[in-house]
């Protein structure tokens, strides 16, 4: 499979500049340290503050110092900005991946092992799962929540509560499927339990759906924590987020250009790094896998 | 089919049902009070526990919630001054903000929402299926590889970041068209179409990314089969089975998808209809959702509901109409 | 007259060489029988003849009534001169257009007729094979047809341009016994109805044997052996012949005397409820075993035979325990089977593929119920059962994926092996295997029986190899044992009349009995 | 002409109200008309676009800068007679004014209007008269109790009387909120009175949905004999509200088609447009500029560690860094520093002072020294705010003065509440933080409303609805509020407001932040936009776009 992957230029290429946004999200201090700024400090001495406080200045500020200029408005730096962005959009949308693919497996496992009432049961609560709109939803709950708590991982968990309901529903369609399967029945027969039989039959036939599932999870669900953070419930400041800047970029279009289009490239870069990387584990993994999350 | 329909209804029934009881129950645990909003600036206690009586949220919440399923099957009647105000049967009571009906505020925000959907849809539908097809047929290596990008870049972006480009692009630098405002098609339909045409393509190029996957895949599928096999070993001129057998196999998932889309858009678009100004159902919730108005959000989410189970219904109804395997149960 | 001559056919995939160098011919309105195991380049040939590979070297001549079809444009000769019958009559017909469309489709393309016309033909061949109230039925859709009465369909479709050669690749494969001898009746009514020459492919010289005139017989892409049916199958020269031969089951030899019964099967149903279809009204349960009341005597062999869906695979679950009966009682030594499983009862499954979990070792798999009966280091054990089963101490860390389906068999029955049981049910082991193959495993599960003299339930629906394991013999019908008794006397004087069908349906590699048994199925019908 | 703005050249020299008539108004806005209910608006000096349906006993003086910041006769004959000390108002109406059926406009009619305010089906309009009519803090509306209130007396159909609980010089100016229209008993229909409110000022309603559109026509039976102070230029006016604010700019500065004919009245310029005005482009000539008075400040809960030391509020005063804040709002033209409480107007007795000065960008050093002085370095505190930046009050001003607090060795912890309930949050002295970020704007330029809800101690409410965040009661200052009460000369009255917050100023109760400048664009054909001192806003009912 390794072999596979290897020659799928695509996937190769996609795996190198997500590892590079995975690496850029967790060294984001260091980066910021080597570029001599944080993503707090104001710079109002480069703001024009009588035109609205657009950097002073070509470029949106760009200078030795600011590398990629300064935000609009406060003069923050840009590239401080950007680096710790990457944590927030890379880190809640692995988060809530994870979350998801556990509440998923637990609940599809359980629906396709258990009887036919406990699988009317949960299929139902699958299906109420898959059927509200994540954004809507997301929307009130973060609306409702108390706003002290720890924003990222609120908004991973939130993304994840109203998300498994792919991971579930292939969880269950495949361990329907798997428990069918001869071998199934014959560690029954040989006395195992449905705990063993879950833990030692089922749960490796499900890695490659649940695993090529998942790679495409985590773009979508970057996309769900930017789209959060652009109707602005998302993170809080000071804390910055890919979707965060470019919600407040909307209204400087033309005033300071390269501030919507810095964040919009890096997360358009880093989604189509995820996504091609999911591609090529889906070959891979599972040449028929159809399933896209939606 | 009657005992489909009759099983059909009642469980979406069921399933509303719980949605409504679900989003009650956490504005129950939310800490905030409508009252205070409608009541404004500067209100005395005095005043507030009054309002508070006067729009019916001084009953504990499960009572309510009563009154609410009440006025839903058999309308309700509200004090509001010298005469009593009745809302018809399914009454989902009035708005804390605006003190409009809900149903009315629902029927005035589901045509654009209509509106929205389909028009996205039908432009995914035709470039998703025409650059999936394209490609499905392996006809010319690089229009493949081109399609092939392009869907996967379809993936890759989130749907206010193309509004924002095109915005930026048509309204800003090129100024091709005008800042988009809804305008009823009734008013200017030429008006309605050039306004929500950036919507429409903001949303048709992620959705017809799917669309170009899965047809392109559900041809490739379709060509594998066994009975394509046959039908080549009878002499059946190639176009002919392209057309007529591998395009009809590899459409048929995306029947279903329409109908389920259309109602995914119709409800979830919330990013669109505030990145451009839509007044849709989404960007009704989300206001509601800020300004705390009970009423609309569980309007809203009844109807959301309601829509989803309809299209689901429609979905099966229809998979059946095309596939003749498929029996409804 | 040559209606068609191959000359040297050599067909690469790749590397692969599928066909190397076959030659045959066949006389107009004749017939000739392909037998071969699998792989053997029979579909590749048959595929040859239509110009249908897409990624094949194809090189050699076809030479069809003076045209080299490797070399021609091969279009106007699909369907229209000469037609083919596939293997997989389920996938084989388009899902989304009625049977009588597709049929008139294709006399429409060939014929250029009236849409009149061809839906009348297509009506009218559908009545030449046998379809019931053909003009109704050519208006139903693929899936309204069971398996027997698709292939009639495609059969249907090959001879509504009047062929005059009928190419039918194992068109009797997927089908019950029963439908096999209807469907080879029909294919030799057809022949001499319409005049067309027959190519049947196979891998069954039983199918052969009572439908062709003349026999090639295949191995790895080359013919080994070629001459009139007679010939090959009564005096076959080439040695891999005679081990075809020779692996078709003989009646077996052993006398024996049942023991004490160690498990009891008292009045046992199993009913599946229907899901609601249509009306609210809860439609009647699948009866899948309907009153069956049997025993299994210690050492003993008791087949138990059916057509597909009468039972066979629920019965052996409900056995082993895997299923729960809807009522009557399974005990086993006395005890409800339901609460002693494990230790003494084992089972062996048919597709040896999916028994076996993909993702684990063999070892491990064999390993599992050591495990579970508390052995602690249960690798000793599991390669002395390696040994025992004839596979290599060396296979312990393959994977199902990397061995044959013969080797994957044996690792089946090794894992059956391991708790050291007292039963084993079989559903249908060797089913799924090469006739070859399927000869070893039964001898390896004979000589197993012998050694450690457990009792063993075999289940299939394949006649001749429960003739030659079994002791005793079950028949079943609809869920219901219609006769049982010793083998012998079953097959020598079948009492019921059903159990008289099925042995007159039974294919036999002896040209002259298969004939008679054809006269005697025409004469009943 | 002076706070106008831009517009004092071309156009507005031939600009002449009786030839202005004509054309159809657009006005595009972000919110607003969610309610057309008198009894349920909260306004300004009568608001803009209801003063257009409702003329109430005073209204607005509508001229440009100083002079519009005072009251002016609108359906009374004049500003109102005290007597009583103040506690007593009498009001005559003027002759010929009619409801838009033509029934004329009676005393009773104006009675009702207000009963009806206090109605708790009706909620929402300004609480002051609740306050201070005698008795009104008890009426439960004219619905449950149809016997009304005695202390509104109607001797005949052109006289009122209003009979208050204390002393109150500013009543002219509270009778200009729209709970002074008149409201026939007749049409009420409770909470359904809103989708048509029967107009007593120049347009009635044709069509209105709220939150989306508004539609007003003529009404035929209101003219400017009887009103000096509307022009009610255009013939029809469309209202379109729910539209992103950069939208409606983009729409004024292009002002394609009917666009030409449009003004906003709540969409403050964005950055694109400022970063084209004041370079002499052709859209300089389109802006009216004005400053609505308002103050955005910390308040401070003094109630609280540490806030209960003073020497804490200065050093923190000390610290703050307000061209940041301007920054963060929208730069220096849509806001400007405040070191005072109340804003820079005159009428409101505005007296320069900065008691802790802090520079431009604040004073670190002085504030790390105050605060050892008050024996605490490096504390960590919490600072509320509000969770979008719809009331600019949001997460922009907040992490703005976390970075300057930040420079003063004070790490702040961001205490984000939503926006629907931070009112409800802070106005409780219970659930009140410690510190949170607030904005007060003028009901009526006077500095009354701006000191008293802020300031007098008996305006603490425990339960609910506090305004007075520092819970600060001293009966002088209470006694002194009183006295400038009772005042009825505005002039005298500003003088000691002023002074009266340079003395609160020194106790460091709140960190005035800043104060707000309206800049609003308008289309190509709109004459005499020019902004009002008491709304900071472009009068539509004395513009035209003929
Ligand atoms: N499209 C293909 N690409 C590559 N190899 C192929 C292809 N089709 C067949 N082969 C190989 O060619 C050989 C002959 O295949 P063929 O299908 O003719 O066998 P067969 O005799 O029909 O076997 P069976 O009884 O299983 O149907 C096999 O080894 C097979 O793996
Ligand atoms: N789990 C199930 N639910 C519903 N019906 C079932 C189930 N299992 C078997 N059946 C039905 O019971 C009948 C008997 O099935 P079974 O698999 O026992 O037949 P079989 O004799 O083994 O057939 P084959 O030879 O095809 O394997 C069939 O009609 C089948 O459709
Ligand atoms: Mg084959
Ligand atoms: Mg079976």
């Amino acid at each position: 499979m390794i072999r596979v992957l290897r020659k799928d230029r695509g996937f190769v290429a996609g795996a190198v500049v997500a590892g590079l946004m995975v690496l850029v999200a967790i060294t984001a201090p260091l980066l910021a340290a080597l570029a001599g700024q944080d993503y707090t400090t104001y710079h109002d001495t480069l703001l024009d503050s009588a035109r609205g406080g657009v950097p002073s200045g070509p470029l949106g500020g760009i200078s030795g110092e600011h590398w990629l200029g300064v935000e609009p408005g406060t003069g923050r730096d840009l590239f401080a900005r950007l680096v710790y962005g990457a944590q927030v959009s890379v880190g809640v949308a692995l988060a809530a991946t994870a979350l998801e693919v556990l509440l998923g497996i637990t609940f599809g496992v359980a629906a396709g092992l258990g009887g036919r009432w406990l699988d009317a049961g949960l299929s139902r609560v699958i299906d109420l799962v898959l059927a509200v709109p994540i954004l809507v939803l997301a929307v009130s709950l973060l609306a409702i929540v108390p706003q002290d708590w720890p924003r990222p991982l609120l908004l991973a968990t939130v993304i994840a509560l109203l998300g498994w309901g792919g991971t579930a529903r292939i969880s269950r369609g495949e361990t329907l499927t798997l428990r069918t399967r001869d071998y199934v029945a014959a560690a029954q027969v040989s006395g195992a339990s449905w705990w063993r039989v879950a833990r030692r039959e089922i749960l490796p036939g499900l890695t490659a759906p649940i695993l090529t599932y998942a790679a495409l999870l985590i773009p979508y669900n970057m996309i769900v924590e930017a789209g959060l953070s652009f109707l602005g419930v998302g993170v809080r400041p000071p804390t910055p987020s890919w979707g965060q800047m470019l919600s407040s970029a909307t209204t400087w279009f033309r005033a300071d250009p390269l501030y919507v289009f810095l964040p919009g490239a890096l997360l358009f870069l880093t989604l189509l790094s995820f996504v091609l990387v999911a591609n090529g584990l889906r070959r891979a993994l599972d040449p028929r896998q159809t399933e896209v999350p939606r | 089919m009657t005992g489909y329909l009759i099983r059909r209804i009642g469980g979406a029934l069921l399933v509303l049902f719980f949605l409504t009881t679900l989003v009650y129950g956490l504005f129950y645990l939310a800490p905030s009070d409508p009252a205070i909003l409608t009541c404004g600036k500067g209100c005395t206690p005095e005043r507030l526990a009054d309002v508070r009586a006067a729009m019916g949220v001084d009953d504990p919440i499960p009572v309510q919630y009563w009154h609410f399923l009440e006025g839903l099957v058999a309308g309700r009647d509200y004090p509001a001054g010298p005469d009593v105000r009745h809302c018809p049967a399914p009454c989902l009571g009035y708005s804390f903000e605006t003190d409009q009906p809900v149903t009315t505020l629902l029927l005035d925000r589901i045509p654009v929402s209509f509106a929205l959907a389909l028009g996205a849809e039908v432009l995914s539908l035709v470039f998703g299926i025409g650059a999936g097809m394209l490609a499905g047929l392996r006809r010319f290596r690089i229009l493949d590889r081109v399609v092939n990008a392009l869907i996967l870049a379809g993936y890759a972006v989130p749907v206010f970041l193309v509004g924002l480009l095109l915005l930026l692009l048509f309204c800003v630098h090129l100024q091709w068209l005008p800042f988009p405002t809804y305008v009823p098609l009734t008013t200017d339909p030429l008006l309605w179409a050039q306004n929500l045409l950036l919507p429409w393509v903001s949303l048709a190029i992620i959705q017809a990314a799917v669309y170009a996957r899965l047809t392109r895949s559900g041809i490739q599928e379709t060509l594998a089969e066994d009975h394509i096999r046959t039908a080549r070993a009878y002499g059946i001129p190639e176009r002919r089975i392209l057309w007529r057998r591998a395009l009809r196999g590899a459409l048929l998932p995306l029947v279903t998808l329409t109908a389920i889309d259309i109602a995914g858009i119709m409800t979830g678009a919330v990013l669109t209809e505030t990145m451009f100004g839509l007044p849709g159902v989404g960007q009704l919730l989300v206001g509601a959702v800020r300004q705390i108005d009970l009423p609309v959000v569980v309007g809203v989410t009844l109807l959301t509901g309601l829509i989803i189970v309809v299209a689901n219904a429609a979905a099966d109804l229809l998979y059946a109409a095309v596939d003749p395997r498929v029996q409804l149960r | 007259m040559t209606l068609l001559q191959v000359t040297d056919l050599r067909i690469c995939f790749g590397d692969k060489r599928a066909v190397d160098g076959l030659s045959f011919s066949l006389e107009a309105g004749g017939s000739l029988g392909i037998v071969g195991e699998s792989g053997s380049g029979k579909s590749a040939t048959a595929l040859a003849l239509l110009g249908l590979h897409q990624s094949a070297v194809v090189t050699g001549s076809i030479d069809f009534d003076g045209t080299d079809l490797v070399t021609a444009d091969p279009r106007p000769f699909r369907g229209a001169r000469i037609a083919m019958v596939f293997q997989e009559p389920l996938t084989a017909l388009n899902p989304f257009q009625t049977v009588g469309d597709q049929i008139a489709e294709v006399y429409r393309l060939h014929t250029g007729a009236s849409r009149r016309a061809a839906r009348a033909r297509a009506v009218e061949v559908l009545g030449q094979v046998h379809i019931p109230d053909p003009a109704r039925r050519a208006s139903a859709y693929p899936h309204q047809f069971s398996g027997g009465m698709r292939q009639r369909a495609l059969i249907a479709m090959a001879i509504a341009c009047r062929p005059r050669l009928i190419v039918a690749d194992e068109p009797t494969t997927a089908l019950d016994v029963t439908v096999q001898a209807q469907i080879l009746d029909l294919l030799d009514e057809v022949r001499a109805r319409t005049g067309a020459a027959l190519l049947l492919i196979s891998h069954d010289l039983g199918v052969v044997a009572g439908s062709a005139e003349s026999v090639v017989v295949m191995r790895d892409g080359r013919a080994v052996e070629s001459g009139t049916t007679e010939q090959v199958l009564l005096a076959p020269r080439h040695e891999y012949t005679r081990a075809l031969l020779a692996a078709v089951p003989k009646p077996g030899t052993r006398s024996f005397e049942p023991g004490e019964p160690l498990l009891r099967l008292h009045d046992v149903r199993k009913h599946f409820p229907q899901p609601r279809r249509g009306s609210l009204r809860k439609p009647p349960p699948i009866r899948a075993v309907d009153g069956v009341s049997l025993d299994v005597c210690a050492g003993e062999t008791l087949g138990i035979v059916g057509e597909s869906g009468t039972g066979k695979t629920t019965l052996a679950r409900m056995m082993v325990g895997l299923v729960p009966p809807t009522s009557g009682s399974i005990t086993f030594d006395g005890v409800d089977i339901a609460r002693r499983r494990g230790r003494s009862v084992q089972m062996v499954f048919q597709d040896p593929l999916s028994s076996l979990n993909p993702r684990r070792s063999i070892g491990e798999s064999i390993a599992d119920p050591l495990r579970l009966a508390g052995v602690r280091d249960p690798r000793a054990r599991v390669v002395a059962l390696l040994d025992r089963v004839g596979l290599a101490a060396s296979e312990y860390d393959r994977y199902p994926h990397q061995l044959s389906g013969g080797m994957r068999q044996r690792v089946g029955i090794a894992r059956a092996l391991a708790p050291a049981p007292r039963l084993i049910v079989c559903d249908e082991p060797v089913s799924s295997l090469d006739v070859t193959t399927q000869a070893q495993v039964l001898a390896l599960i004979e000589e197993l029986r012998e050694e450690l003299g457990f009792a063993l339930v075999f289940v299939s629906h394949d006649l001749a190899v429960l003739r030659q394991i079994a002791d005793r013999v079950a028949v079943l019908k609809d869920g219901a044992v219609v006769e049982i008794g010793k083998t012998s006397e079953v097959y020598e004087q079948p009492r019921h009349a059903y159990t008289k069908e099925l042995l007159a349906a039974v294919p036999v590699t002896d040209p002259a009995e298969a004939r008679r048994l054809r006269a005697l199925r025409s004469a009943t019908n | 002409q002076g706070g106008g703005g831009g517009d004092t050249t071309g156009s507005n020299a031939a600009f002449d109200p009786k030839t202005c008539q004509g054309g159809t108004l657009t006005v595009l806005n972000q919110g607003g008309i969610t309610h057309l209910d008198p009894a349920r608006l909260y306004t300004s000096g009568g608001g803009n676009l209801p003063s257009l349906l409702f003329r109430t006993l005073t209204t607005r003086n509508r001229q440009p800068g100083e002079a519009g910041t005072k009251p002016a006769p609108d359906l009374a004959t004049d500003l109102g007679t005290p007597s009583d000390g103040a506690k007593t108002w009498t009001y005559h109406l003027r002759d010929g004014i009619f409801f838009e059926d033509g029934t004329p406009i009676t005393a009773a009619d104006i009675k009702y209007g207000i009963e009806r305010s206090f109605a708790p089906e009706l909620p929402g309009g300004a609480p002051y008269f609740r306050d201070w009519l005698a008795g009104a803090a008890d009426y439960q509306g004219p619905y449950k109790q149809p016997g009304g209130i005695k202390s509104i007396e109607t001797p005949d159909d052109k006289t009122i009387i209003f009979k208050l609980r204390k002393p109150e010089g500013d009543f002219p100016f509270l009778a200009t909120a729209t709970q002074f229209a008149p409201v026939p008993k007749s049409k009420d229909k409770g909470a359904e009175y809103e989708a048509h409110p029967i107009s007593s000022g120049p347009y009635q309603v044709e069509s209105y949905e709220p939150k989306k559109s508004l539609v007003l026509v003529r009404n035929k039976h209101w003219s400017t004999q009887v009103d000096e102070l509307r022009y009610a230029c255009p013939d029809r006016i469309e209202v379109t509200a729910g539209l992103d604010s950069a939208v409606i700019n983009q729409r004024l500065v292009t002002g394609a088609g009917q666009d030409a004919n449009a003004v906003t009245t709540d969409a403050v310029v964005g950055p694109e447009q400022l970063a084209q005005l004041g370079t002499g482009s052709a859209l300089d000539k389109r802006v009216t500029r004005g400053e609505f008075p308002s103050t955005t400040y910390l308040a401070f809960n003094t109630k609280k560690a540490p806030f209960d030391n003073p020497k804490v509020r200065e050093a923190l005063s000390y610290a703050i860094n307000r061209t940041s804040v301007v920054n963060a709002l929208g730069g220096s033209a849509v806001a400007g520093p405040s070191t005072t409480f109340l804003p820079p107007q005159k009428a409101l007795g505005y007296q320069p002072y900065d008691h802790f000065p802090a520079g431009d960008t604040g004073n670190p050093d002085k504030a790390k020294q105050v605060l050892a002085e008050a024996g605490l370095s490096n504390p960590t505190i919490d600072l509320a705010y509000q969770n979008d930046d719809s009331e600019g009050i949001g997460p922009k001003v907040a992490s703005a003065v976390q970075e300057a607090f930040k420079q003063a060795g004070v790490t702040v912890e961001l205490n984000a509440i939503d926006t629907a309930t931070y009112r409800d949050v802070t106005g409780k002295p219970a659930t009140q933080p410690g510190l949170a970020l607030a904005t007060w704007g003028a009901d009526w330029p006077s500095g009354g409303p701006f000191l008293i809800p802020i300031f007098d101690g008996r305006q603490i409410i425990t339960a609910g609805g506090n305004f007075n965040l520092a819970q600060y009661n001293d009966p002088e200052v209470n006694a002194e509020i009183d006295a400038i009460n009772a005042l009825t000369d505005p002039a005298a009255a500003a003088a000691r407001w002023g002074a009266l917050d340079a003395k609160i100023g020194k106790l460091a109760l709140v960190i005035p932040l800043t104060h707000e400048k309206d800049v609003y664009l308008y289309g190509k054909n709109v004459k005499n936009a020019y902004a009002d001192g008491w709304r900071g806003q472009l009068d539509i009912a004395r513009i035209s776009i003929k």
